[in-house]
């Protein structure tokens, strides 16, 4: 057990220190450009990281200590750490894994560079926990993908130039086998966008409707039916990361802030020794996923497994920030109410949108109740449930 | 020895039920949460026409002259239905107001257009049941001073407004002196907001026992959003299950999933007994004064946090659609959310329960 | 809504105060004999009150708000309510519907009158919540059924007179139909006894043993193969008495009792408000569960109908007596650690021993999970699971 | 930066549960609980022969010398085992007050025999962490007066007593004066009980800080005890599981009813942070000072909840079998049950917790 850095970590560290104080004018917000300042990070190796030069990346090698340490500080200093989105962290890496020679030429130094912005075209509508049950057809044309069909919860679809979709090729095939992953321009003729607005007032999603869209047949990204695997591998990234607890921990000292600030019958919330028990039971569980997060960086680094603790994150993460936002509404009373744009608003409505977009979350990317099947089957190695007789 | 609903009072529910389904149900509430309309006229013209303004009013004021038992149904509705119509307020909490503590005069003057719909009153008090951010309002030589936020039935024509001392008064909306405050919160079907008394001119009520109607009208207060929050899980309860058994996932209804049955029967096992505790309450207002005020608290704290649970819970079994606006879930989930705050929070409401039975230290 | 009772309940109410105070000297525990107090109160209709005379009851019509005041008068002063047990509340009302004249006459004056006590044979190791599945074999020989297998929970075995079975009589039926009903004495050779001691260190229930156990043929009620039918029926009337919604309210009191007396570092525990909250927190849930009681009572009363009320009893109720006795303990702290014939020992080590029998009740009579799916199924008409396919 | 355990510390964890289930794991407890034996010699004996006894204590003073995160992984063993075995007290709180505030002849005379297990030690300082009962123990001219309860490691030798001034005390077992009170606690595994000190001569540790050295005995005791419900509720799970996996109702394991794999997934899905929270509490213990207390407050409190729902949800699981004793499943949940109470329950750890940040009032 050993929390300290190496020599060679913290120097490291200092040294992204001084890169964040020497050049803090040209981050967004504080004078720069994103697309500058995102070219910048690239050059310095503080994004796409380990993506190779030659696509458009710095070339350094996977090194999850210094990861952390940009994350770390970028956040420190309250600086932009470069674009996001899911062409970076979902196409990204799908093309590097197995796309094409040519593929990873064409897109994947504009999406890094911010000129390629991609959104994901996975759930649909009868195809949510259940998405080897995904409807949307692609048939192949002559040289041409003919899609028709619907994707749901397509975030930024309105903003994207393309989108990397799963599409039904293969209908004669088991379902997980009859699935393609394709790539295509959000401009083509027949995509329609409406905005799916949801309980916390705002467009997160978009519907996303296909009438006879015509896809290059070469847009394919592994092999026709392999699309279910190729996709898959890249869905299990993205479940941790909706319950970063370095997030959470900042969530929990912006509670800690309001509940001195707020007073109820002219006495300071975090006088009550009711609310204060409360908080502090929220302390703990919140210190227990930073501790859980510290054993699967760990894990990470020296290459160990840990498999449940990794598998739990989501389950546990999403439920106690939507406790802990609830919470911070009820420490608030009535004002706690109030959203959007009215007088006495506390932290913008922060804790409103965050109570309901992580209620969101909980049933996003994997319902509560698939999590748990995960966790029983995977993690505790009991059986699957028994096969149904057909009706 | 009967403790149930009267004949009259399951037609009471379905007439109520019946106007407002008809009256465009989600629909409806959907557009006036969309507009800029702060009032649903059409709403409120039915209620009166059902009797429900004047429901706890006598009939020599106009009203139907029923129990708080009946509004208590008459919430439930309400709250299964989204409503977007005051109630709790005006035809509650400011009719118990006058009755308890106006003179003859002032009921003759106001019960009648209270019961017709004619005259919407809202209610300040929060500040009595919990002060936040230095609110309060004071009575020096006739004249109100301060700050009252988060009015029931804010969209009034007549404020009832309770001061620090538990003294009761009367403000016109367009009384000088008075600055209104428009807020938004979740809850797009009760709108609220806040009222600032720079030396308003107003009139007291003071042919009764001014705290004991501040009292009455916290404990009718308390349980009319219980039964609204009962009335709103329970049409979410109903929602869930009505979505699970149609819903297709892995190939057959997500209803026959053991993990979906349970959710749904966890959400029944607790709300079935608060329907109970909702009409004890109900009843207990009227006729059982000595319980009214503890068993008025435990019915708020303990559907608020029922009625958290199957917000929740509700939500999940819908999966995505549940967070969407499309199925339009959330105006019930928020308006349990406002119900829990309003009128005191779980733990201040079980605070007081605890100082009423004296084990307060 | 009407909660006072009529002129003629208030005067039926005075009555049995009369004969309380009258006759107090007779009950048990204040010089009298249980087998004599139990011959009074069958005379004077507060026991055995609605069965015929000719079988040794009072013959009394059946009136369910009278039994709720002899109920609450005998609780009130403090005596017994007369002889309880297995054969009067299960065995008699079975026999009542479904026995033959000649077994009415034969056995139940003798249990009323508590010369003949009884135990219940139903739940098998492999028999928990799947009671359809039980094992016990009879096979009839001349004119015996010759019975082997176990039983378990048998509460009583060690002092029962006879015993009241399920055993699977007709091996080639589908399950369900099966199983007949026996009733046999438990000196019978073969039938061995051993005490199951629980967590809480008593023995409450037994295992019971058949070895070619030989019963006449006629000792069976009902007809060979009902005797699921015949047993459950009565089943559910079970369910509901665990969880006594007066009991919880006289725990409660003493709960707050309890608050008042003990101390941490000086303090009365009533007066920490962390305590008091949780302490309002299950005063509410026991409000709301003696409501739902106070419903069943009158839509009983009034044959009205209230189904999902009366489903959600046994589910709620024993939940919330487990954690209504595990915060007492909390209350103690250290204290409520203290168990079984120890020096400062509180309540009588009632507080733990509720405890973990309240898990047990959570669990036995069918456990919380076949109770979820009843009131899922028959509640709120939820669809059974699919069949499974043949293994 | 590496979060996890050294080869060595695996190793650790290996040998002594080869130990324990060699030694007769749930039998030998059984048989302890069911004895008239208040101590296990044969355990106790294997446990020194492992170094476990002297885990803390530095070679020097004939132990291992290692950390108090080893402590933890052995606490965790004996809970995972529900050992007859005295630890927190002898083996970590006792070496720890003759460490911080014992002088060097008290070290040498007394940690050896702790190393060797020749001499047991238990702690009373229950008083420090909430006096029940009006107990509580002064020092007086060098005589102690008055009583404590629930000694941790009871069945000892030698006493290590806390006084209300934070002053600590060797008291032998056998001093005049000193009255021993047995009790019997739902725990079998662990006997404590009460001491009156009638003017007991006692021996002060005065040579270092008093205060400074019961923070960090009451510290690395409830990281002990919290490590402690984590072994047996991991247990408890993995009972569980193996159950549900072996067990057949209506024709199938029900381990495949989702109901059943559910409650298994949220014992993991609570428990296994816990591990984590537990782990880097300990480590803190050494090496994070101004962390330690903070975090052993949280690792008791939360492990306490945690432990309790894993102890009620694996006994479910297990159905009428977990109720009984042919299982023993008992002996998990009672430990799990001992580890919450004491040295302070979740609500006082909690309140402690918020007063080392100074958000108490």
């Amino acid at each position: 057990m050993d929390l300290s850095y190496s020599a060679e970590y913290e120097a490291f560290r200092a040294e992204v220190r001084g890169f964040l104080e020497a050049n803090r004018s040209q981050a967004p917000g504080h004078g720069g450009n994103g697309l500058t300042w995102q070219k910048l990070l690239i050059e310095n190796g503080y994004a796409a990281r380990t993506i190779p030069r030659e696509y458009g990346g710095y070339g350094g090698e996977p090194d999850i200590l210094k990861s952390r340490i940009i994350a770390e500080e970028f956040a420190r200093a309250q600086l932009s750490p470069g674009l996001g989105g899911q062409g970076i962290s979902m196409l990204v890496p799908t093309l590097l894994e197995v796309g094409s020679e040519e593929q990873k030429r064409q897109f994947i130094a504009p999406t890094l560079r911010g000129e390629m912005l991609w959104c994901q075209g996975y759930s649909e509508p009868n195809a949510g926990s259940d998405l080897a049950a995904l409807a949307t057809k692609g048939v192949l044309e002559g040289d041409e993908w003919v899609i028709n069909g619907q994707k749901i919860w397509t975030s930024t679809a309105h903003l994207a130039h393309w989108i990397f979709c799963l599409v039904r090729t293969e209908p004669d095939a088991p379902k997980h086998e009859g699935i393609s992953f394709l790539l295509f321009d959000m401009k083509t003729p027949g995509i329609e966008i409406r905005p799916l607005v949801d309980m916390t007032g705002a467009a997160n999603f978009n519907e996303v409707f296909f009438t006879d869209v015509r896809v290059p047949a070469h847009q394919i990204v592994g092999r026709r039916g392999e699309g279910w695997k190729v996709a898959n591998a890249i869905l299990r990234h993205e479940r941790g990361s909706l319950a970063d607890p370095n997030v959470m921990q900042s969530r929990l000292n912006a509670l800690i802030d309001l509940m001195k600030a707020e007073t109820l019958d002219g006495s300071r919330v975090i006088d009550n020794p009711i609310y204060r028990d409360r908080l502090m039971a929220i302390q703990g569980r919140v210190q227990a996923l930073r501790c859980n997060d510290l054993r699967l960086l760990s894990a990470a680094v020296n290459r160990q497994s840990a498999p449940l603790a990794g598998m739990v994150v989501k389950l546990q993460g999403t439920e106690l920030r939507h406790e802990l936002e609830g919470f911070a509404i009820d420490v608030m009373g009535e004002l706690g109410l109030l959203y959007g744009d009215t007088p006495r608003l506390r932290g913008g409505g922060s804790w409103q949108r965050d109570y309901m977009y992580f209620l969101g979350l909980i049933i996003g990317g994997g319902t509560s109740q698939i999590q748990k099947n995960i966790i029983a089957e995977r993690g505790l190695d009991m059986p699957r449930e028994p096969k149904l007789a057909k009706a | 020895m009967e403790f149930g609903l009267s004949d009259e009072q399951v037609m009471l529910q379905d007439a109520l039920a019946r106007f407002l389904s008809g009256t465009g149900g989600l629909e409806r509430t959907r557009a006036f949460a969309a507009g800029k309309d702060r009032r649903a006229p059409d709403v409120l013209r039915g209620l009166a026409e059902l009797g429900v303004t004047g429901l706890i009013i006598p009939e020599v004021h106009g009203g139907v002259g029923l129990s708080l038992l009946d509004a208590a149904l008459a919430a439930e509705q309400l709250g299964r239905f989204v409503a977007p119509a005051p109630f709790a307020g005006t035809a509650v909490m400011a009719p118990l107001a006058l009755l308890k503590a106006g003179d003859a005069g002032q009921q003759a003057a106001w019960l009648p257009k209270l019961a017709s719909g004619a005259t919407v009153a809202g209610v300040a008090l929060s500040e009595v049941t919990g002060a936040r951010d230095g609110a309060g309002v004071e009575a020096r030589d006739g004249r109100l001073h301060g700050r009252a936020q988060f009015v029931v039935d804010y969209e009034a024509d007549l404020f009832v407004v309770a001061d620090r001392a538990r003294g009761l008064h009367l403000v016109a909306a367009d009384a000088p002196g008075l600055t209104r405050t428009d807020f938004r919160t979740i809850d797009a079907t009760r709108p609220t907001g806040e009222l600032v008394f720079d030396g308003v001119a107003a009139e007291p009520l003071k042919a009764g026992d001014g705290p004991a109607a501040v009292r009455a009208m916290i404990d009718a207060g308390r349980v009319m959003l219980a039964a609204d929050t009962l009335g709103a899980a329970q049409d979410m309860l109903d929602q869930a299950v009505a979505y699970a058994k149609g819903r297709v996932q892995f190939g057959r209804a997500i209803a026959t999933f053991q993990a979906v049955k349970h959710m749904c029967a966890e959400m029944a096992a607790s709300l079935e007994p608060c329907r109970s505790l909702v009409w004890y309450a109900g009843h207990a207002l009227d006729h059982l004064p000595e319980e009214a005020p503890v068993m008025a608290c435990h019915a708020k704290a303990h559907l608020s946090e029922v009625g958290t649970f199957v917000a929740r819970t509700s939500t999940e079994v819908h999966g995505g659609m549940g967070f969407t606006d499309l199925v339009g879930l959330h105006y019930w989930f928020k308006r349990i959310g406002y119900n829990r705050q309003v009128l005191g929070g779980p733990q201040a409401v079980r605070a007081e329960a605890a100082a009423l039975q004296g084990l307060a230290a």
